[in-house]
């Protein structure tokens, strides 16, 4: 129960957190500190109350009578709520020590307080959803984050493209909203209540609609392809700490909706397993081959986060295929896979968010093609980002390896099952993750390089200088993570399979022995490859770390005169790809024709635009935009006419009335 | 305790060839390119005098880079020794051996291109982003087709560690299985043809800027750096041929010692087959080497739909 | 009881008159209402039945409506003092005079259980409202207030032959001829069916033309465009409930007459054509206030769906009246201080409302999320319960239906509001902008919208309990 | 007493379509004042016996819709200074044309109805319908202001005649607030169209279309 009391205070203490900061004047980053202490009080209360919880191992409830016409506060605490609680709590407050300096009210007086109310408001809206056990509290807790959300990334709404971005965030996730109320009103109605618990009731027929339900309601706001579409510009044009939470922990919360609604309907089809695993595929692919075409550090970021939503997707997938079959261990397996790697994603995407946020606090932009060479001028950083890099690219020895190693042992293991036919390929989704993954590396090798390697592009790059200690502490916060988690998977796994066990349908309990065991290797021959590694830089590090170098520059092929701008581009890097993988991203290519003897100045340009939102979503709309309106013909101000009207309603009316 | 000391030795002889063997195998293709091209070609062990005489020499930086491109050859060739030790030589097994240790084995060549490609990307020359950029775009063929393969044999196998699942199952291997290996057996050795930059994929022998994948990137590399390269170049070609070899040919002698020259004598063989593959072929030009690796795809895809069918 | 809220304004309303000072009178306003809201607090949540007689008696729905008319004209006389100081250019002894007469008149709405006598307040509201559009003295504001005058007469005059035809059904079913509520209540299943049906039509078209249903909806943008904010938050807020009140009490005979099934139909009609017109009419609207006025129609079709549904819907529906009208008045009160401020109300025009007036710009802002129907507002708890009752009733097209025009009102509404308030002000504003939020235009928007806010987290239980009343009252399941 | 009913009635009828019938608004508004007398003797002459109420009822009504009413109404002519409603949306017979289709309509409407008291109902009902209908058509074919509010009016004494029937069941007090209710409409129409005149110099709806979507 005091686990209970230490969260609710915790989601309290965050929601307030931004509010005091008004008290102060307004250049004053003193309420900014007070802002940043209270929320970093109110997630160690948090966090306590879910150490307390995990460590009693006892699932707590708390109900309250509420005068709503429906539902009651009630809230509960399982090691499914801890899972996701962790990240709710420790991401945003490790972005608000980043803001501090980030994001600090002397410099952005305008809206500094508004952005800390809200980013506080957002964190305590996560929080709250995360235990709702009821659908009325649910959605409520929902909307204050959705809406958290939105006013913080729309804090520089100056901003022609923050305010197109928000707009576009705010109609996607209204329609998530919307889905999510015919869930929950069809929940309603088959269960006889709001209470988020197992019912008896359900029918086979109304658990496959609430499924679909959640999967539309919830992958709006977890970014799911077709239903990303708000998701790179928002993440693109709100403030870093607050991309970092909204990739980071915001995402999820629509995994876990997913996660939470599956494990509360009955009757799983195996569809259900197949259609989540097409949808990862899909998303996970498209979403990081658009990354790669993409020349806006924070766009790539954000598609970077679609695609390993996509994979955590395969896993949930692969888990409600498993769970059809009553195969525990290919249960555990995915979901567990799914579950660390929606912790993984928190950490190293956070992270490479922030490092984004220094980056361009450095150079003023976010385009990679104006960056270059800030490895030699912010060392720290650039280290910082390849962690983040190596970590998302899932590459051991850190923590992305093991949670995708989690799902495709899954995914072999399922060789074994006896099947339906058509359901024997669901191994394929392995191929998937495979395919997903070296592109991946693709995609942060052409980051990487662009942005830290070789020699400055550009004039802000070139005086770029390394960030502040608060904003790299943060960072080191999060990196630590990926390490720990990359070199002691087996410490994490505990609550992530007590987590499995409450989303198994009668809570049979599932071992994780096996898996356990091979994770022991994996720490093993991890920490003995950076043993490896460091072993070898010590023997060779008279020769490599010479003090005198020879002033030479890169070896020319000849040519005398190299500059920067012949390094290989951003856009260079990945056109190979994205060329390949055209039928998918639908690259839009500026490229002039070079002709004569003296042809003029002139520039390549390949553009990605999202191909869902350019392509379909944006269209669509201008055209219902155009004609929709046309029935205002019926309304041209003729006092008659609209007499005639009340006429034709009556006589209208008596028809259809007979 | 007799089967402990077996063990042992078995890890040893196991590291060793890991260790050595490999420039060994450069040696037998650059013999066999030499033998079909009517010239007598360098010596067999070649590579081991090239390697030992970098690691000797001194190195040039372009003041352009930074630690990674110093770090970079050097992680390429821990993951890859880690790499190896994953993968069972002939009949033995491999000194380390757990359920799912095929999925590290892949992602270790993973981190190797992560580190290659940002070491080339460091120099800030075109000539070696041009290089890095096609390496991670072949990757995302060939990694797939090698999960393909993967799959295929964990599911003859019933097992989800190389080492069981190379072995095969404890019977014979059923009449259904022979047409899906024959099938991923050739689109393993066209992942090992580009992952090791061989003919018709990559020329390992020029830096012009049509072949520029592996070598391109590897420009500014010099001395002791270059050695690595060279030497990781090689284990991995090791590690893929003995991949190859289980897929390819599947039985062993009862007597133990034998096995190991059987062992030995099937690498030099696919070193042979690796050699006389680039004599009779031409390089493939640039723009279809895509196709020929979508193809290694499609291979290791119909083995798998095969078997499942 | 009665008589001292039916004429306590309208006393006020007479001293207005002869006050001569232009400054002086509008604090008549406050003085009307503070005590009128009392008053009001008083009856509907003391537990002695209030005194009845057979013409004026307060049931249930009647507390629910007064309690909103009350609560609204509260805060608009607060926001009205300001107002019209601002405009002291303008004479108001009319605007008040009428301001006045018109609470009187709609509280007799909500007391009157004589159905002739509801009529004539209903007409008495239209009458003195006119005025109302009239305060700018602008051509388009004649042009407003004659189209409403005319539409809205027509309408009330098809609602009074709908009043008739209920005597005549009862005359007809071989009783006597009255329109007493009680009583039609109390013969409801004996009524002569044809005519309770044409009745019924008549009405849902008369008192549906008060409310704004389409497409008798035609005269509210122009209304509410034209007149000042706070004539058009008590018109959204209080005279379309007070019609809806009026339409709710000939649903409640019909319902007690058995009717359910063919209202039903004729409703989810009225109520979703409404909805799908508002909705088109919404999308690229480029005036904030007809927006509003959409808006208002779009409601008043979900107030219809809602009671087309019936059953658990209705409580959803009763509750709907209270959250939308208060909500309605934050819209409206906001918006015309954005109006004032940029004196203009067109978008091409109106950007930045949050620089300028951040107090107003962003409760315009919040209180465009709660009317669409975001969590965790009033109208979202009401929306919400009509949705789940159209599933409990397993109208599932129906719910779909409604949530896809939810959907596209949204995004109508939400381009024009996010435009309005976002972005950079026009610079000769920022820089001469004379009106800016001060304390009387600014806390009855606030203090309207923490009502709100409060609705959406925690129902109080009397009101709770007076929703359950009057849900019994008519007769649904709560 | 039904014969003298149903000859009034009818003369009701014929004058709704002379002001279909005709362009001079002053002549409508004559016409119409003859009607709102003739309406006035209904209440008389329907029930049995005089009661108090019938009679105030049917003084109050003649002094309103007989000559206070068309005297404000010819008032704000004057003020206006039109004349005629020209160049109405439809032709003057076709509009005759549609009113007689209204009263037939109106005729088959109420021979579908089950009636009360046969007799007394029987002309009464389509009656008032059919001077409902031609009050509509008056308002959606009429331009001039002034032509649309005597065409409310017409309505309203449709509804009048159908209330003629329910004399009971409004009470005193109610009948006198209905009537007031449309003398203080017609009123403040009459206002408002003097302001439209003023601020436009016409007296035509058309006009009047600048809000609009």
């Amino acid at each position: 129960m005091i686990s209970i009391v230490l969260v609710l205070c915790s989601i309290i203490i965050l929601c307030m957190s931004g509010f005091p900061a008004y008290l102060f004047a307004i250049h004053s980053t003193k309420g900014q500190v007070v802002s940043s202490a209270l929320m970093l009080i109110g997630a160690g209360i948090g966090i306590s109350g879910v150490i307390l919880s995990i460590q009693s191992g006892v699932i707590v409830y708390y109900n309250h009578e509420w005068f709503l016409p429906w539902g009651s506060f009630r809230i509960c605490i399982d090691p499914l709520s801890c899972v996701f609680l962790l990240p709710v709590f420790i991401v945003p407050s490790v972005g608000t020590l980043y803001s501090l300096s980030y994001w600090s009210q002397r410099l952005h007086p305008e809206n500094g307080k508004r952005l800390g109310a809200f980013y506080g408001l957002l964190a305590g809206g996560m929080a709250l959803v995360v235990v709702a056990q009821d659908a009325a509290l649910f959605i409520i807790a929902w909307e204050i984050m959705a809406l958290a959300a939105f006013f913080a990334s729309t804090a520089e709404d100056h901003n022609q493209q923050v305010r197109q971005a928000g707009w576009v965030y705010i109609v996607a996730t209204h329609i998530g909203t919307l889905c999510l109320f015919a869930m929950f009103a069809l929940w309603k109605s088959s269960t006889g209540s709001f209470a988020l618990v197992n019912s008896p009731f359900l029918s086979r027929h109304g658990c496959d609609v609430l499924f679909v339900l959640a999967v539309i309601g919830f992958g709006f706001k977890a970014g799911i392809i077709p239903f990303h579409v708000w998701l790179p510009g928002a993440h693109a044009n709100a403030p870093s700490h607050v991309s970092a939470v909204m990739s980071g922990v915001m995402l999820k919360m629509g995994v876990y909706g997913i996660i939470r609604m599956t494990s509360l309907l009955p009757h799983v089809q195996l569809w259900w397993g197949g259609s989540l695993l097409v949808v990862g595929a899909i998303t996970g692919i498209a979403g990081i081959a658009i990354a790669i075409g993409q020349q806006d550090i924070k766009r790539m970021l954000a598609y970077s986060s679609i695609e390993n939503i996509g994979i955590i997707m395969l896993g949930l997938g692969l888990a409600l295929t498993g769970r059809y079959y009553g195969r525990n261990d290919i249960v555990m397996l995915g979901l567990c896979g799914s579950l660390l790697h929606v912790w993984n994603h928190s950490l190293f995407k956070s992270l490479l968010f922030l490092n984004a946020g220094a980056i361009i606090h450095a150079v003023h932009t976010r385009d990679l093609e104006q960056m270059g060479g800030l490895g030699k001028r912010m060392p720290k950083t650039a280290f910082l980002f390849l962690v983040g890099a190596i970590a998302i690219c899932a590459l051991p020895p850190l923590n992305g390896f093991v949670s995708e190693w989690l799902m495709y042992t899954g995914f072999f293991n399922y060789l074994q099952v006896d099947t339906e036919k058509t359901f024997s390929t669901v191994p394929l989704g392995a191929v998937a993750l495979a395919t997903i993954g070296p592109m991946a590396i693709a995609c942060f090798v052409k980051a990487f390089g662009t942005i830290f390697l070789g020699n400055c592009r550009s004039e802000n790059a070139s005086q770029a200088h390394e960030a502040d200690g608060s904003l790299i502490l943060p960072m080191v916060v999060l990196a630590a993570g990926c390490l720990f988690i990359g070199l002691i998977p087996v410490l994490s796994l505990d609550l992530i399979v007590s987590a499995v066990n409450v989303w198994t349908p009668q809570n049979t309990l599932v071992s994780s022995v096996n898996a356990a065991e091979s994770l022991q290797w994996i720490s093993y021959l991890g920490s003995g490859l950076l043993m490896l590694i460091g072993f070898t830089a010590v023997v060779f590090r008279k020769k490599l770390f010479t003090k005198k170098e020879s002033a030479l520059g890169t070896w020319d092929c000849g040519y005398a005169l190299p500059t920067s701008r012949m390094q290989y581009s951003s856009s260079s890097f990945g056109d190979t790809i994205v060329k390949l993988f055209r039928w998918i991203v639908v690259p839009s290519d500026h490229d002039p024709k070079i002709s004569g003897l003296f042809p003029r100045k002139s520039a390549f340009k390949s553009v990605v635009p999202d191909v869902i939102l350019d392509r379909l979503v944006v269209p669509v709309f201008k055209l219902a935009g155009y004609y929709l309106p046309m029935v205002r013909v019926f309304q041209r101000g003729q006092v008659h006419l609209y007499v005639l009207y009340i006429l034709v309603t009556v006589i209208v009316l008596l028809i259809i009335g007979r | 305790m007799n089967s402990m000391v077996v063990d042992v030795v078995e890890i040893i002889l196991h590291l060793m060839l890991l260790i050595t063997m490999p420039p060994l195998l450069l040696g037998i293709i650059n013999k066999t390119k030499a033998w079909f091209g009517g010239r007598v070609g360098v010596p067999l062990l070649q590579v081991y005098y090239d390697i030992f005489k970098l690691f000797r020499k001194g190195m040039v930086f372009s003041v352009t880079t930074s630690w990674v491109f110093r770090v970079g050859p050097f992680v390429t060739l821990c993951s890859l020794l880690i790499a190896g030790l994953l993968i069972p030589m002939g009949s033995f097994d491999s000194p380390i051996s757990f359920a799912g240790d095929l999925i590290l084995f892949a992602y270790l060549f993973g981190l190797s291109r992560f580190f290659t490609t940002a070491a080339a990307l460091d120099t800030g020359s075109s000539f070696e982003g041009m290089g890095a950029a096609r390496e991670v775009t072949f990757a995302c063929f060939s990694e797939p087709a090698l999960f393909f393969a993967f799959l295929v044999l964990a599911k003859i196998s019933g097992e989800i560690s190389l080492t069981p699942m190379m072995h095969g199952p404890l019977e014979e291997y059923s009449a259904i299985v022979a047409a899906p290996l024959v099938l991923i057996a050739i689109g393993v050795y066209i992942v090992l043809l580009a992952e090791s930059c061989r003919i018709p994929v990559d020329d390992p022998n020029t830096h012009l800027e049509l072949t520029m994948i592996h070598e391109a990137m590897v420009l500014d590399h010099s001395g002791p750096l270059f050695g690595v390269i060279t030497y990781a170049a090689s284990i991995k070609l090791f590690v893929l041929s003995a991949l190859l070899l289980h897929i390819m040919i599947p039985f062993q002698f009862d007597i133990v010692w034998l096995n190991w020259v059987l062992f030995i004598v099937e690498m030099l063989g696919i070193a042979v087959l690796v050699g006389i593959t680039e004599s009779v072929m031409a390089r493939l030009q640039l723009l279809h080497i895509p196709y020929l690796l979508i193809s290694a795809l499609l291979f290791c895809a119909f083995g798998f739909i095969l078997l499942i069918r | 009881m009665a008589f001292l809220l039916i004429f306590y304004p309208l006393l006020i309303a007479v001293a207005a008159a002869v006050i001569t000072s232009n400054r002086v009178r509008p604090y008549m306003l406050p003085v009307a209402a503070v005590p009128h809201c009392v008053l009001t607090y008083i009856v509907v949540f003391s537990n002695r039945i209030s005194e009845t007689s057979t013409w004026l008696s307060l049931d249930p729905l009647g507390k629910i409506v007064l309690l909103l008319v009350s609560t609204l004209f509260l805060f608009c006389s607060f926001y009205a003092v300001q107002y019209l100081h601002f405009r002291n250019d303008r004479n108001n002894r009319i605007f008040i005079v009428c301001l006045l007469t018109f609470l009187g008149t709609m509280s007799l709405v909500t007391w009157a259980h004589h159905l002739g006598l509801m009529w004539v307040a209903i007409e008495a509201t239209t009458l003195v409202t006119a005025p109302l559009i009239y305060f700018n003295h602008t051509r388009l504001s004649i042009e407003a207030m004659w189209k409403y005058l005319l539409i809205g007469s027509v309408g009330i005059a098809l609602a009074l032959l709908g009043t008739f035809f209920i005597a005549y059904s009862s005359l007809h079913a071989g009783l006597d001829a009255t329109l007493t509520y009680d009583v039609l209540l109390h013969n409801a299943p004996q009524l002569s069916k044809i005519w309770l049906h044409a009745a019924f039509i008549l009405l849902l078209v008369g008192y549906g033309t008060k409310m704004g249903l389409a497409p008798m909806h035609t005269w509210k943008p122009d209304a509410y465009g034209e007149s000042p904010g706070l004539v058009g938050a008590i018109f959204a807020g209080a005279t379309t409930s007070c019609a809806f009140l009026a339409f709710l009490r000939i649903y409640h005979i019909c319902y007690a007459a058995g009717e359910q099934q063919y209202m039903s139909r004729l409703l989810l009609f009225m109520g979703f054509l409404s909805m799908i017109a508002a909705a088109l009419f919404l999308i690229r609207q480029r005036d904030i206030k007809r927006m509003l006025a959409y808006s208002s129609i779009e409601h008043m079709g979900i107030l219809m769906i809602g009671l087309g549904i019936g059953k658990t819907a209705l409580y959803g529906t009763v509750l709907h009246i209270l959250t939308n009208g208060i909500t309605k008045g934050v819209l409206f009160l906001s918006a015309g201080n954005i109006h004032r401020a940029y004196g203009s109300k067109n978008i091409e025009q109106v950007h930045g409302a949050l620089r300028i007036l951040p107090l107003s710009g962003s409760m315009f802002l919040v209180s465009f999320l709660a009317i669409t129907g975001s969590p965790p507002f009033g109208p979202f708890i009401s929306e919400f319960s009509i949705l789940s009752g159209m599933f409990d009733s397993h109208a599932y097209f129906s719910g779909a239906l409604f949530l896809v025009l939810l959907c596209i009102v949204f995004i109508g509404m939400g381009g024009t509001v996010l435009s309005t308030v976002q972005g950079n002000a026009p610079k000769d504003i920022k820089e001469k902008g004379t009106f800016k939020d001060g304390f009387w235009n600014g806390a009855p928007v606030l203090a309207m919208m923490i009502i709100v806010l409060i609705l959406g987290i925690y129902i109080p239980e009397p009101l709770a309990a007076l929703l359950n009343d009057a849900v019994e009252f008519i007769g649904g399941q709560s | 007493m039904t014969n003298l009913l149903n000859a009034i009635l009818v003369i009701i009828l014929m004058l709704n379509l002379f002001t279909l019938g005709t362009t001079r608004i002053q002549s409508i508004i004559r016409i119409v004042a003859f009607q709102g007398i003739l309406l006035g003797i209904l209440p008389l002459i329907t029930h049995d016996g005089l009661s108090l109420m019938a009679v105030a009822a049917s003084i109050i009504a003649i002094v309103l819709k007989g000559f206070a009413i068309p005297v404000m109404m010819s008032h704000a002519l004057r003020d206006v200074q039109i004349k005629r409603e020209v160049e109405p949306l439809i032709g003057i017979l076709p509009s005759i044309i549609l009113g007689a289709l209204a009263t037939v309509f109106a005729l088959l409407f109420a021979s579908q109805m089950p009636l009360a008291n046969e007799n007394l109902s029987k002309l009464i009902v389509p009656s008032a319908i059919a001077t409902i209908l031609v009050g509509f058509i008056l308002l959606t074919t009429r331009f001039k202001a002034l032509t649309q509010v005597i065409g409310y009016l017409i309505l309203e004494n449709g509804i009048f005649i159908f209330g003629v029937l329910l004399m009971e069941a409004m009470p005193m007090v109610i009948e006198m607030g209905v009537l007031l209710d449309l003398f203080v409409g017609i009123f403040v129409s009459c206002i408002i169209i003097s302001k439209i005149n003023q601020s436009f110099s016409s007296m035509d709806t058309r006009i009047l279309s600048s809000l609009k979507e």
